[in-house]
């Protein structure tokens, strides 16, 4: 060590280059300004990254590896750095954009587009998982005819030997196609004789939609502002999790509902008043919940429509024929009255067309629409093809059947679609799974993925977005409109300019350039070119939604609606959609199975909902199968017990029971409830008004990541009323349980530098499960299946813990999003003997995972229960997998067996801010490092950042009056401080305290 | 210091007259011979049932922890409840060679022997199951000791479970040397009485060249006196420290001062009752009952109800500790334990390890080895329940309600617990095969001063 | 029994019971004997006594092997916690000595054992496997439970009809000559 | 059968047995001494690239060719495009007036278009996220961790590059005018665990 090693590159000239370096590029966030010649780069980039991932990821080590040299450097990719590309999500119901993280050519991660106006750089746990299903081993890997592989030439082929002789042609699609792929659409129904389309959807709105229409004559829908309306009523509509766009209902939601302690006097938060027959996950953050039954939603509405218009009378009537709390509707009558343009009321889009009559009369009466209802006349799904007319058409005869991305099959609306696809000639099914569609088709043809496409999508008027490809297409694949494309190229006069179009990337961008030419004259390519760029890189074109003309409700129209009692039977049945598998379309994602129902907490299976009194009734437990009964046509499946339900309503999930698809599929319990959608009651599919209950043969568990629901009378979630908050905004001081700490030793000093924590607003918090998806998809966490949930082996390193209080029958329900506290004071780092966890300086409880023996010592010592242990090689397979292993963060180790894990705050990204700025000389910014469950919530519960700073986001919500730790009796010293809830009931009545019992002396 | 040998030993440590000579034939007698069909028997039996701890113990290193029962709320399960099992059983060995020598209890020549041999079983068979209880064992065997490494890493000494890799260890090998320094004079016995070169051979290297010199007497009574001075407070750390285990932790119905004396006295009624449910078989293969007599039996019996009752206090103390706390945690913890889904357990270990021990106010019982047979088996399932009960009730519920859940053992647990059985008893019925089961030496100088015989000096 | 190349390095009285031969014992220390020994198959009470022995130095060695126990765990966890590599753990202090306290005592303990098992071996002079006492048969006897006196040759006043008459004046009937066969090396068997 | 020569055979015995544990424990220590045992790794390359000719001779900065280093957390390898920048022009021919053959290696996969695999020299396990980019920033010379590249004809592993080797400068007392110590830290770089593992 006598003589310094000369330093290589200290040339004058370098160190500028240094300096130079230092200023901020935008090598984060750029797209592609031409992506053809990307295309080809990804194609070369999927070895390379393949042996790169194989280098980076896992514990394993591997003696010897090379580099791979490229021939020519990639444009934009810098090894082991991330690249964003703005995008739309487009397989769930409403389009949403993202922006996808790729690191070394492969997309890993998803994130909202901020910019886009729908879901404003929110999340939801779809969208977070539809990054695994692209590496779904699972997926259709090449075309097929029966069960022998073929070529798309010989499926080409075959399928245009058949359409131009054919006089049937079904081509049966998904609701929410984009512009581009509409147009498409009606290219081909031209260019085919024959040829009809049929949009297929298990789920949809149709009765609320005709009800609309026929109401206001327009084929559009009221989006809500539920951060203007001071009073919220839901009639069974589940608009935090699965009516509309959820993720911005959400945000709009808690935008109604922030407290600011300085004005806490004057505090002014909206009440939300829920009348639903389950507890939906909108119910358990309802103010004022109702339970009521489905077929009284009508009666309801028009009650309240009477006594707003001043018959008081009319709502005590039906308070007391449908045995519900009078003070409550009277305090809800008295609110509505009160709060005429500051209120809104919504119905579940299941529920009849009368319902929505007198809805849209009411909320006409509370001159809701222009103020807290505003019109889009755009939307982004395609009304629903009557089941009724397919069928008939089948049964005619079809010649050549088409179906693209959907599963008829599987979720026909009363079933039997098998036997009505024998009808067909020739069946070809495109998707990305050989499911039971595509099983049971001549031709099965592999679709690509969302992220190896091309696309565009319309959420609603003026805001349009591009789906662009981020990676080769992995198997021999392609996209649907690709396929059809094709077709339509090959049925088409030689006139006809689509025989000009080389391929759909083409035809989307001529689509884009072409429109974005005729606003002007100019028009020239270069405009032309870089605006369609200026959309790639943005996401696409966003406007503002203006209420110009919201369209006038016909009165006579609701008039004719309204009569008509609704005739119910013993039970009721409602078919929901699952609030993670939707209509059973992501079955097969493993992350969406293992993601805990916000409500039930149930995973990979669900049940028969019914209340606890029903179950008494029958003289039935939890688990024991029941047969659901309509109309002659029965379901069996496991009863589940909920707390809040109706009594004589039953409530069952969508999405189960599949029967096709992989591995995922199999492995998920659960039953088909589409046999049940509407035969008798075409008008409103979801809702069976006449169904029978009884006891079906043996018993199923349903597995629960959590079994208990009370509080035990314990201060873990503190709340309190608007009411306490006004008189005073520290009211979580009187119960808050804080012994005098004593501690042997000093306190480290965390006072210099950073010291990150984590707040987390339950006032905010819906408990949407976003942040449990999008942990699990930044910080590699196994899937571990329906049995080793069942012993208690999850590894969400954040859970939603729900908690029950005050009313068996109907409680309130809190969330409180857990996760690893960091606590400085931290049980588990003492007990640990081989030094595995630790605490930085900048106060994270760091988990090392390379020095864990696995004692789980930690684990028993933690008093939060937020450490994961791998119990099993979870991952092995995964990681042996050439395929699936490409998911995998190569920031965050990927943990082998016997290794304990838990959340780290995201520490790979605090390191990468961190290393940034101070690559800069700098300090890191707030708001510059987020953790992945931060940027996913949509409601932005959770702050995290540098406490030091008295300017952060964190620090500010840490000094809120509201602030509280969980379990800081135990002087642990939390690093993650949560808000006290401030629900808003009806103001206190006399000798009744609204609040629960999880009071605190 | 030393107590009054009235109270505990009676007149008569052997039913016979017994010279030195029909002693040593007595003793050694069985190690001569050829062994008998039921001991090959036996030991085809306990192998078996050590292969299965084998196979087990494959299974869960190629699979991982999963295997077992579990689970996050209760990461400890049975491994951990077996740990404290076999270390309490190590217990009555040391006690018996140490305190016992300490305070002059003569009696304990009879027993001593053969309960630290069983102490160094027991012992090596608690050191199985923190070991294999880590998630990677394959690491967890060299990254608890401290040795130079490439890491530049060492361990937390703040951690419990690094003190017990110190006491365990510890214990293990100072046990094991006092047990070899207890057995040299008797192994040179067993050289001097070989008729095969190869037993010769053997006894006489370990015997170490023992010649009966009393200048080495001299030091070598002094130094038994030190290790057994020495392994009196070891003994009672030992078992503290395993309850530190808990005790350290912040868990309610863990987190609490009286488990060190409560664990240790735990560890002795395992103990006794363990040492007698092996030396009434081992007497009757042997024909021992003349050294060890009923007396013994008695005197094991009273010490097992002493401690039951010290064990019984405890449990009543651990109510009202945590009442009288006013923590809800503590309280809720303890109702949990009595009235919750582990009651069955919880009542188990009150039943076998308070009420039953009670029969033995009845010298009757505590005379007749085949009456006291069953209470002594029951306490060592209540004793083992007693861990289970602390390990299990106390994690599957904890602070908040979410995480709660309940523990089911796997087929390897059990399979893993049963080996561990068959390994102790292999290693007993070697040592009975091998090694003098009662320590002659001892034995003769109380044969030879209760036959007046000695120099009448010293009393 | 005596050999050609036999050399006789002692002289053994035998006795039957501990009482003879402590009388035994004490009447050869007053004789002046210091080469000497008595061998019995048990600790003898009041022989050391008889024979004069001073006190064992065990406890002194087992005590300062103890401290140097003690200091290594001192050396062993404050160092390595807090001068090494100085890692936070749990809130505590680098050098949280109440936390260490358990290994300070089990290395305390364990050098002290440690040197006791040291001190038997080195005191006893164990490890010593050739003896002419094996050889004769007399260790046999001994551990079967006869007392011996072993009057060494190599003592200045050792003569084998002086010591032969000591120790028939001490009661014992069975005085045997201790030979020692050098040369005899294949007696392995 | 205990003779004086039977002892010595056992002290032989045991003395041996200790000697030999004692060296073997030795011997084998300092074999498998991972640091030890991973430096002077030298594997064969797809082409004999000469560092000393290129930096040492001729004087070529790190950062023209591992062009990331002082952004990214990788150093990168450079694509073969690079090579070319030069090797276009400089294409020296030995005595038949042939192209070298290494820099006709160069050429062919230039012109096919085919990546260079070459082996990796300097690595650190997967659980290891060490960033170059931070180290460049700090003012830590290439050489004090890849050892005198500018002296190297064939490229070789210069230290083993353990935990403890890195410790060694990490936890160094930092002096006046480093950035470590104007933040007030203890240690010249950071020790806690999560540095380097996540």
């Amino acid at each position: 060590m006598s003589q310094q090693p000369p330093k290589g590159y200290h040339s004058l000239e370098t160190m500028q280059r240094l300096q130079r370096s230092a200023l901020p590029t935008r090598d984060e966030d750029l797209s592609a300004p031409d992506a053809v010649t990307r295309r080809d780069v990804l194609k070369l980039m999927m070895g390379a990254s393949t042996a790169l991932a194989l280098g980076t990821t896992g514990c394993a080590r591997k003696p010897e590896r090379e580099i791979i040299s490229r021939a020519t450097g990639p444009e934009y990719q810098k090894p082991g750095k991330a690249l964003y590309y703005s995008s739309t999500y487009t397989d769930g119901p409403v389009p949403y954009g993202v922006m996808i993280k790729t690191v070394d050519g492969r997309p890993v991660k998803i994130e909202g587009n901020p910019d886009h106006p729908v879901n404003q750089g929110a999340s939801d746990a779809a969208m977070q998982a539809w990054v695994l299903s692209l590496y779904d081993p699972d997926r259709l890997r090449e075309p097929t005819e029966g069960t022998a592989p073929t070529t798309w030439e010989a499926a080409d082929d075959r399928i245009l030997a058949a359409l131009p002789q054919a006089s049937n042609v079904v081509l049966m699609t998904r609701a929410n196609l984009g512009p581009s792929e509409r147009a498409l659409v009606k290219r081909f129904t031209e260019v085919c004789s024959g040829a009809r389309h049929f949009v297929h959807e298990a789920v949809h709105d149709t009765p609320r939609r005709s009800a609309w229409n026929r109401l206001y004559g327009a084929d559009g829908e009221w989006l809500p502002r539920f951060d203007l309306a001071r009073v919220i009523v839901s009639l069974d509509s589940d608009f935090l999790a699965t009516d509309g766009a959820a993720l911005e209902n959400i945000r709009l939601f808690t935008r109604g509902r922030k407290l600011d302690d300085a004005h806490h006097g004057e505090a002014d938060i909206s009440r939300l008043y829920v009348a639903e027959s389950a507890m939906s996950l909108t119910g358990s953050n309802a103010d004022e919940r109702i339970c009521l039954k489905p077929s009284a939603m009508g009666a309801f509405a028009r009650a309240l429509l009477d006594a707003v218009r001043g018959r008081s009378e009319a709502i005590a009537e039906f308070a007391r024929v449908h045995r519900v709390d009078e003070k409550t509707l009277t305090a809800l009558t008295k609110d509505l009255r009160e709060n005429s343009q500051r209120s809104v009321v919504v119905a579940g889009p299941h529920l009849p067309q009368q319902v929505h009559a007198a809805v849209a009369l009411l909320n006409d009466e509370l001159q809701a629409p222009g103020h807290t209802l505003v019109w889009n006349p755009v939307r982004a799904a395609l009304p629903v093809s009557d089941p009724a007319e397919v069928e008939s058409v089948f049964e005619r005869g079809v010649d050549v059947a088409v179906f693209l991305g959907v599963n008829p099959v599987y979720d026909w609306p009363g079933g039997g679609f098998a036997a009505l696809l024998q009808k067909a000639a020739l069946s070809v099914g495109h998707g990305l799974y050989r499911d039971e569609t595509l099983a049971a088709c001549t031709l099965a043809l592999p679709s690509h993925h969302g992220l190896e496409s091309w696309n565009d999508a319309v959420a609603r008027a003026g805001v349009e977005s591009i789906c662009q490809p981020v990676i080769a297409p992995l198997f021999n694949s392609r996209q649907e409109a690709e396929s059809l494309l094709a077709w339509t190229r090959a049925l088409a006069p030689d006139s006809d300019p689509i025989r000009t179009c080389s391929d759909w990337h083409d035809y989307v961008r001529a689509r884009w350039q072409g429109e974005s030419t005729s606003e002007g004259e100019a028009g020239d390519r270069l405009t032309r070119r870089r605006t369609w760029q200026d959309c790639l890189r943005r996401g696409g074109r966003f406007e503002e939604l203006t209420a110009a003309s919201p369209p006038r409700l016909s009165h006579d129209a609701a008039q004719a609606l309204t009569p008509s009692p609704m005739e119910a039977g013993d039970y009721e049945l409602v078919i929901l959609p699952d609030p993670a598998l939707w209509d059973g379309r992501f079955a097969g994602n493993g992350w969406l199975q293992e993601l805990p129902d916000p409500v039930s907490k149930v995973v990979w299976d669900s049940g028969a909902i019914v209340s606890p009194h029903t179950a008494e009734g029958l003289g039935l437990v939890e688990g024991d199968m029941v047969v659901v009964e309509v109309g002659g046509r029965s379901v069996e499946l496991p009863l589940l017990m909920q707390p809040g339900a109706v009594d004589g309503v039953i409530s069952a999930y969508l999405g189960y029971g599949r029967m096709e698809g992989g591995v995922i599929v199999e492995q998920a319990q659960g039953a088909n409830l589409a046999p049940l959608l509407g035969r008798e009651n075409p008008s409103h599919p979801r809702l069976a008004l006449k169904a029978a209950l009884r006891r079906g043969s043996g018993h199923r568990k349903l597995v629960r990541t959590q079994k208990q629901f009370s509080m035990h009378d314990r201060p873990i979630v503190l709340d309190g009323t608007l009411q306490e908050y006004r008189h005073d905004a520290g009211f979580v001081e009187h119960k808050r349980h804080l012994p005098e700490p004593v501690q042997m030793y000093d306190p480290w000093d965390y006072s210099k530098g950073y010291k990150w924590a984590i707040a987390v607003d339950l006032g905010a918090c819906v408990g949407c499960n976003a942040c449990v998806a999008a942990c699990q998809a930044e910080n590699n966490i196994p899937i571990v299946g329906r049995d080793q949930v069942d012993r208690g082996r999850e590894m969400h390193w954040i859970r939603i813990d729900r908690y029950h209080a005050g009313d068996a029958d109907n409680p309130t329900v809190h969330h409180q999003p857990m996760l690893c506290q960091h606590c400085d004071n931290a049980p588990c780092e003492s007990v640990c003997p081989v030094n595995a966890t630790s605490h930085s300086p900048e106060g994270l409880n760091e988990m090392t995972y390379n020095r864990c023996v696995g004692t789980r010592y930690c684990s028993n010592n933690c008093p939060h229960k937020v450490r994961r242990f791998n119990f099993l090689r979870y991952q092995d397979a995964q990681l042996r997998d050439p395929v699936q292993e490409l998911v995998f963060n190569p920031q965050v180790t990927v943990r082998g067996v016997g290794v304990m894990e838990k959340c780290t705050f995201c520490v790979q990204r605090i390191n990468e801010g961190k290393f940034k700025a101070r690559n800069r000389d700098q300090q890191v910014a707030d708001g510059a490092i987020q953790t992945a469950c931060q940027q996913a919530c949509p409601a932005q519960a959770i702050a995290f950042g540098n406490v030091n700073d008295p300017d952060s986001a964190v620090a500010k919500m840490n000094a809120s009056k509201r602030t509280f730790f969980v379990l800081e009796e135990l002087n642990v010293k939390p690093n993650v401080a949560y808000l006290a809830r401030v629900r808003n009931p009806i103001p206190q009545r006399p000798g009744h305290d609204p609040s629960d019992g999880s009071r605190h002396g | 210091m030393s107590a009054n040998p009235s109270l505990l030993a009676p007149a008569a440590l052997t039913t016979e007259e017994v010279d030195l000579r029909r002693l040593d034939r007595d003793i050694y007698g069985p190690m001569e011979a050829f062994p008998t069909y039921r001991w090959w028997a036996a030991i085809l039996l306990t192998g078996g049932l050590a292969g299965i701890f084998v196979v087990c113990l494959a299974v869960t290193v190629l699979r991982g922890i999963g295997t077992w029962g579990n689970n996050v709320p209760v990461g400890w399960g049975w491994a951990i409840v077996n740990f404290v099992f076999w270390v309490g059983i190590g217990h009555a060995g040391t006690l018996i060679s140490a305190i016992l020598f300490l305070f002059r209890q003569r009696w304990r020549t009879g027993i001593a022997r053969f309960a630290e041999a069983m102490t160094i079983f027991a012992v090596i068979c608690a050191m199985q199951f923190p070991l294999i209880h880590t998630g990677r064992p394959w690491l967890a065997m060299f990254w608890l000791i401290p040795y130079p490494n490439d890491m530049g890493v060492y361990q937390n000494f703040r951690s419990p479970l690094e003190w017990d890799v110190f006491a365990v260890s510890t214990y293990g090998l100072v046990s094991l040397m006092f047990w070899y320094t207890g057995l040299i004079p008797d192994l040179a016995t067993a050289r001097d009485r070989a008729g095969h070169w190869f037993r010769k051979f053997v006894y006489g290297i370990l015997s170490l060249g023992w010649r009966g010199s009393n200048r080495a007497w001299s030091h070598y009574e002094k130094a038994y006196l030190l290790f057994a001075g020495l392994s009196t407070p070891l003994v009672l750390s030992v078992h503290s420290i395993v309850s530190f285990d808990f005790a350290v932790s912040v868990i309610p119905g863990w987190h609490t001062t009286i488990f060190p004396p409560y664990f240790v006295a735990g560890a002795i009624f395992s103990g006794f009752a363990m040492v007698a449910t092996l030396i009434i078989i081992m007497r009757k293969m042997f024909r021992l009952q003349h050294l060890i007599t009923d007396n013994h039996l008695e005197l094991m019996n009273k010490i097992i109800i002493a401690t039951s009752m010290m064990v019984g206090y405890s449990y009543a103390m651990e109510f009202f500790t945590a009442w009288y706390s006013g923590v809800a945690y503590e309280r809720y913890v303890f109702l949990n334990r009595a009235l919750g889904p582990y009651a069955w357990a919880y009542w188990t270990m009150a039943i076998c390890n308070v009420l039953v021990p009670q029969l033995l106010w009845f010298k009757k019982i505590r005379r007749t080895a085949l009456l006291m047979y069953p209470i002594v088996i029951l306490v060592n399932v209540g004793m083992w329940f007693e861990r289970f009960v602390i390990v299990v009730t106390s994690l599957h519920r904890d602070f908040l309600p979410t995480s709660w859940d309940y523990f089911r053992p796997s087929l390897i647990d059990i399979g893993l617990f049963v080996g561990s059985w068959g390994i102790f008893l292999t290693l007993l019925l070697l040592f009975c095969r091998f090694l003098p089961t009662i320590a002659a030496t001892e034995v003769k100088v109380v044969v030879a001063e209760s036959h007046g015989s000695h120099g009448g000096q010293h009393g | 029994m005596a050999e050609p190349s036999a050399k006789t390095v002692g002289l053994v009285g035998l006795y039957d019971d501990p009482a003879t031969l402590q009388r035994a014992a004490a009447r050869v220390r007053e004789a002046g004997y210091t080469k000497w020994d008595c061998h019995t198959p048990y600790p003898v009470h009041g022989l050391d006594r008889a024979m004069g022995l001073k006190a064992s130095p065990v406890p002194a060695v087992a005590l300062t092997a103890g401290f140097f126990g003690l200091l290594a765990a001192i050396v062993l966890t404050g160092g390595l916690s807090a001068i090494h590599y100085p890692i936070r753990i749990g809130g505590k202090p680098l050098f949280s000595w109440p936390a260490f306290v358990p290994i300070y005592f089990e290395l305390f303990v364990l050098f002290a054992a440690l040197a006791i098992m040291g001190s038997i071996i080195v005191f006893c002079r164990l490890g010593r496997w050739h003896s002419p006492l094996h050889d004769s048969g007399i260790m046999k006897e001994i551990t079967g439970a006869r007392f011996a006196i072993v009057l060494e040759a190599a003592d200045e006043r050792f003569s084998e009809q002086d010591a032969r008459a000591l120790l028939e004046e001490t009661g014992c009937h069975d005085i045997r000559p201790l030979v020692q066969h050098e040369e005899k090396d294949d007696a392995i068997i | 059968m205990f003779t004086r020569k039977f002892e010595r055979r056992i002290y032989i015995a045991v003395a041996v047995f200790l000697f030999s544990g004692a060296l073997g424990v030795s011997f084998g220590a300092y074999i498998l001494w991972p640091s030890r045992r991973e430096a002077d790794f030298q594997p064969r390359q797809p082409i004999a690239f000469s560092h000393k000719l290129h930096t040492g001779d001729l004087q070529i900065e790190c950062l023209y060719c591992h062009s990331q280093a002082d952004r990214s957390a990788h150093a990168s390898v450079p694509p073969v495009s690079t090579c070319m920048n030069c090797h276009a022009e400089v294409q020296p021919k030995d005595e038949q007036g042939n192209i070298r053959p290494e820099i006709a290696k160069i050429l062919r996969h230039w012109e096919s278009g085919t990546p260079i695999r070459w082996q990796k020299v300097n690595d650190v396990a997967d659980f290891v996220y060490f960033d170059h980019s931070r180290h460049i920033h700090a003012g830590v010379a290439c050489q004090e961790c890849h050892g005198p590249v500018e002296r190297m004809e064939h490229m070789y592993r210069a230290f083993g590059l353990k935990m403890s080797w890195c410790l060694d400068c990490h936890k160094r007392e930092p002096s006046e005018g480093e950035p470590a110590f104007a933040r007030g830290d203890a240690t010249r770089a950071p020790i806690h665990c999560s540095a380097c593992h996540r």
